[in-house]
């Protein structure tokens, strides 16, 4: 017999609270959203709902890329990036079956369509010890910052900006790049050397092994975290049941590994639909178009090559700014709102030190900056890039471990 | 003692509980109050890695108050 | 705080046991039958390793569709159909984006390719009823009384063969059906008339107001079933931490509901390769083929409509033995003889009861019977209609939940 | 007491152990032995419904004991 026990607050005395009540009116105003879009094209419907799913599900599980990077070093503490790693094995089974399905043979010097394979370049490892250092910096990378300013954090909004800015500055820098040393760079796709079984026997023996180590790295600090799981009582009557059913959906906060199945899970289903899960290029596009519109002069020049790379690619100033991807990202900024209504957690957040609103441009401007030299930002070019059976994502891994080690190392001298 | 880290992000939260529950007078527990939700997830481990026993109650919509108690 | 306590055993002395280590070799067998899979038809290997995939978790589980129904009756136990329902959620959303990529307009009157839709004919209800009462007197349905072959159930071996006979005569009935019911009867595709917005969209409201009657329908019992996870001891040291993970995933049973999201996905991941999930047509063409073979004037006529069927069909005497789902149904064998050697959980086990031979051997038939009049059984007429948006899914659903109801009325009559 | 459902398949070995349950003389406990590992899910829960506590014990590969004894 074995027993846990679970971090369920207690609940003192509280007010009245409309902020579920505001949140079905969210769910109604994005209920419209899907109409509309529906009518405009179905796949900005179906984008636009898949965003919000993962919205949901990132606010739900308190999903951050950062924190399991950064928990390694900080707290020795690896819940996160095992949540990362069960969700990426998920969609490396299902990735797999997709790609096989699209591209029957994979001993042809091409790439499953969609796939997310980008150049073993040494912007890829620039850019990910950026990316790393920046989200440590700013307190959540582009995906987690995006759920944050849902939540109303407002540091996550100035962080955004630094994240729009960096990417504009990726964009301008981007062709320098490319003739230097992306353009160059080979590019590893798993299968053609090993064919699918081989590449998806490597990626899960690798998943594994990297599980592991981080069992090992824990138990090093003397106590191992247990994979939290939800518990409770057993309740007696119907409305009881029906009332902790509810609160374990859309009140208490999942266990992370539940948050990673479900990431990893609601991937392959936007593989099956279109293309994996990704965010960056479309903000890229956002920003281009921004710069353009101001007329200073500030639009990034045609970029060379990206046409030749799929995911998370920069756009120039002839950046699209209404396509399916925007409505996946308006969508995840939903959901999360949503997510956070009815778990009674929005609430605007003002950092009272000055040096955090500074962390977070800068560290934004870092992010940016990375994730459009790797093509991508720690969902495009790693947990969409892994189970695309990709040696980038591995690639950028690393960096992002190497910069997220950076961060904690900076953390320390700042107050 | 109390320590107020509400607006804070990761990882402030934790990094100034766990700095607090090291600097811990004997006999003394330590108050967290903070609004952002993943130290609900966080603090108890490290916690426990420290000999301490957490509670929490939620105080607000959304802020939390967890307490730190050495383990006897 | 809440706590609650789970079932792991406590281990008494224990005589050195063989089991994991055949499990190894059981494995290391399949893994060369995969390569040879593979040079023969790359489908074969996916669809072998599919199988095993589906074996191991149904073993794991022991995830029971039979259970899911009669338990409802017999002891107001909802814990296994929480588990389907689960699984059925996750691939209803799944199926939906992938068949909304294979047919992007669903008002037509055509169906989307693969998907489970079948006439709902008199014959849906008459085969629903057989089937519902044969796996209840059997102790298992088709799915079940594989994996539990493998497990070393002599009975299931008893219900395969009731089954194999029970769809031979199927075969032989189905031309009457078809000119009477079958092919008269109309289809109902939700999205064509919904769209798939519409259609996931009921089929998910559905799904949660039958779970919401389950826990009312449990609660009547005075005592609600809590969904059970798994929970553990903080574990202190590596050694420890890696014998618990290893323990929760190949050792101890997981909870019905991690089984059912897991075979919920494992089913979409099919999908997305080739078809959704399914068994009896396959087993069918064995029948028919080795009816065939023993010249005895017992092998079925031409079957008529079947080409305009999709799922598990009938096969005539035509039937091939050796395709792709012929490797899934013996994948399905391996993966649970592989979890259940690994659990140390084989064993022959031999009815005492003579009654409980006719049982297993009179259920089969009923379950053949029914499996062939339904297109299926409770997996390729039911776990994968639902998804499908099909309304046959719904109409076998209930005549199952009528057939189990007779069968746990007929239990009681039996000693 | 004792109840030997060993070969059984579903639903007997739950069905005879609630019908043991249900005809327990007071102050006797009942063992039942098992090689069917659905049980270990399916007998706790009515044995809670009934009152009873469980006790299960691997004796086999696979055979299980379980006790159950009316909680006071």
């Amino acid at each position: 017999m074995t027993t846990t026990t679970t971090a369920e607050p207690r609940t003192g005395p509280l007010r009245l609270n409309l902020q579920p009540g505001v949140g079905l009116l969210v769910i109604a105003a994005a209920g419209l959203v899907s109409l509309w879009a529906a009518r405009a094209d179905s796949q900005f419907a179906v984008f636009w709902l898949m965003g919000m799913a993962f919205g949901f599900v990132l606010q739900r599980s308190r999903f951050c890329f950062t924190s399991a990077f950064r928990d390694l070093f900080l707290l020795r503490d690896g819940r996160v990036m095992k949540g990362v790693i069960a969700g990426m094995a998920v969609a490396t089974v299902g990735f797999t079956l997709i790609m096989s399905d699209r591209l029957p043979n994979s001993r042809l010097e091409v790439v499953a369509p969609e796939a997310h394979v980008s150049p073993l370049a040494l912007a890829l490892i620039v850019g990910g010890l950026a990316f790393g250092l920046g989200m440590v910096l700013a307190g959540g990378c582009i995906s987690g910052s995006m759920y944050r300013m849902a939540e109303g954090y407002l540091g996550s909004w100035v962080a955004f900006a630094g994240i729009m800015t960096g990417l504009l500055v990726a964009a301008h820098t981007w062709n320098w790049w490319w003739r230097l040393d992306i353009g160059r760079a080979p590019r590893l796709w798993l299968p053609n050397i090993a064919g699918y079984g081989g590449g998806v026997a490597i990626t899960l023996l690798a998943l594994a092994g990297a599980y592991v180590l981080i069992l090992w790295w824990e138990s090093r600090a003397g106590l191992v975290i247990p994979l939290t799981l939800m518990t409770h009582d057993p309740a007696v009557t119907f409305g009881d049941e029906l009332r902790r059913t509810y609160r374990a959906i859309f009140v208490r906060g999942w266990p992370a590994i539940s948050g990673g199945l479900a990431l990893g899970t609601l991937n392959v289903f936007l593989f099956a639909y279109e293309h994996p899960w990704r965010i960056t290029g479309e903000i890229s596009a956002w920003a281009s178009a921004l710069a353009g519109k101001l007329n200073l002069g500030l639009a990034p020049p045609p970029l060379l090559g990206v046409e030749t790379l799929a995911g998370c690619t920069l756009s120039g100033a002839e950046g699209v700014f209404l396509n399916h991807m925007t409505l996946s990202n308006l969508g995840l900024f939903a959901g999360a709102l949503v997510a956070a209504l009815l778990a009674q957690e929005f609430k605007l957040r003002v950092p009272r030190k000055p040096i955090r609103y500074a962390q977070s441009l800068g560290g934004g401007i870092l992010m940016g900056y990375g994730a459009g030299l790797a093509v991508g930002c720690t969902v495009g070019a790693f947990f969409s890039a892994v189970p695309s059976l990709a040696a980038n994502g591995w690639l950028f891994a690393a960096a992002l471990t190497g910069g997220a080690f950076l961060g904690t190392k900076a953390l320390r001298w700042l107050p | 003692m109390e320590l107020d880290v509400r607006g804070e992000i990761c990882p402030y939260p934790m990094m100034k509980a766990v700095e607090a529950m090291r600097a811990l007078p004997e006999g003394e527990y330590l108050e967290v109050y903070t609004d952002h939700s993943p130290c609900l997830d966080t603090i108890p481990t490290q916690a426990a890695r420290l000999g301490f026993e957490t509670s929490i109650e939620k105080i607000g919509s959304p802020e939390w108050r967890i307490t730190l108690r050495r383990k006897p």
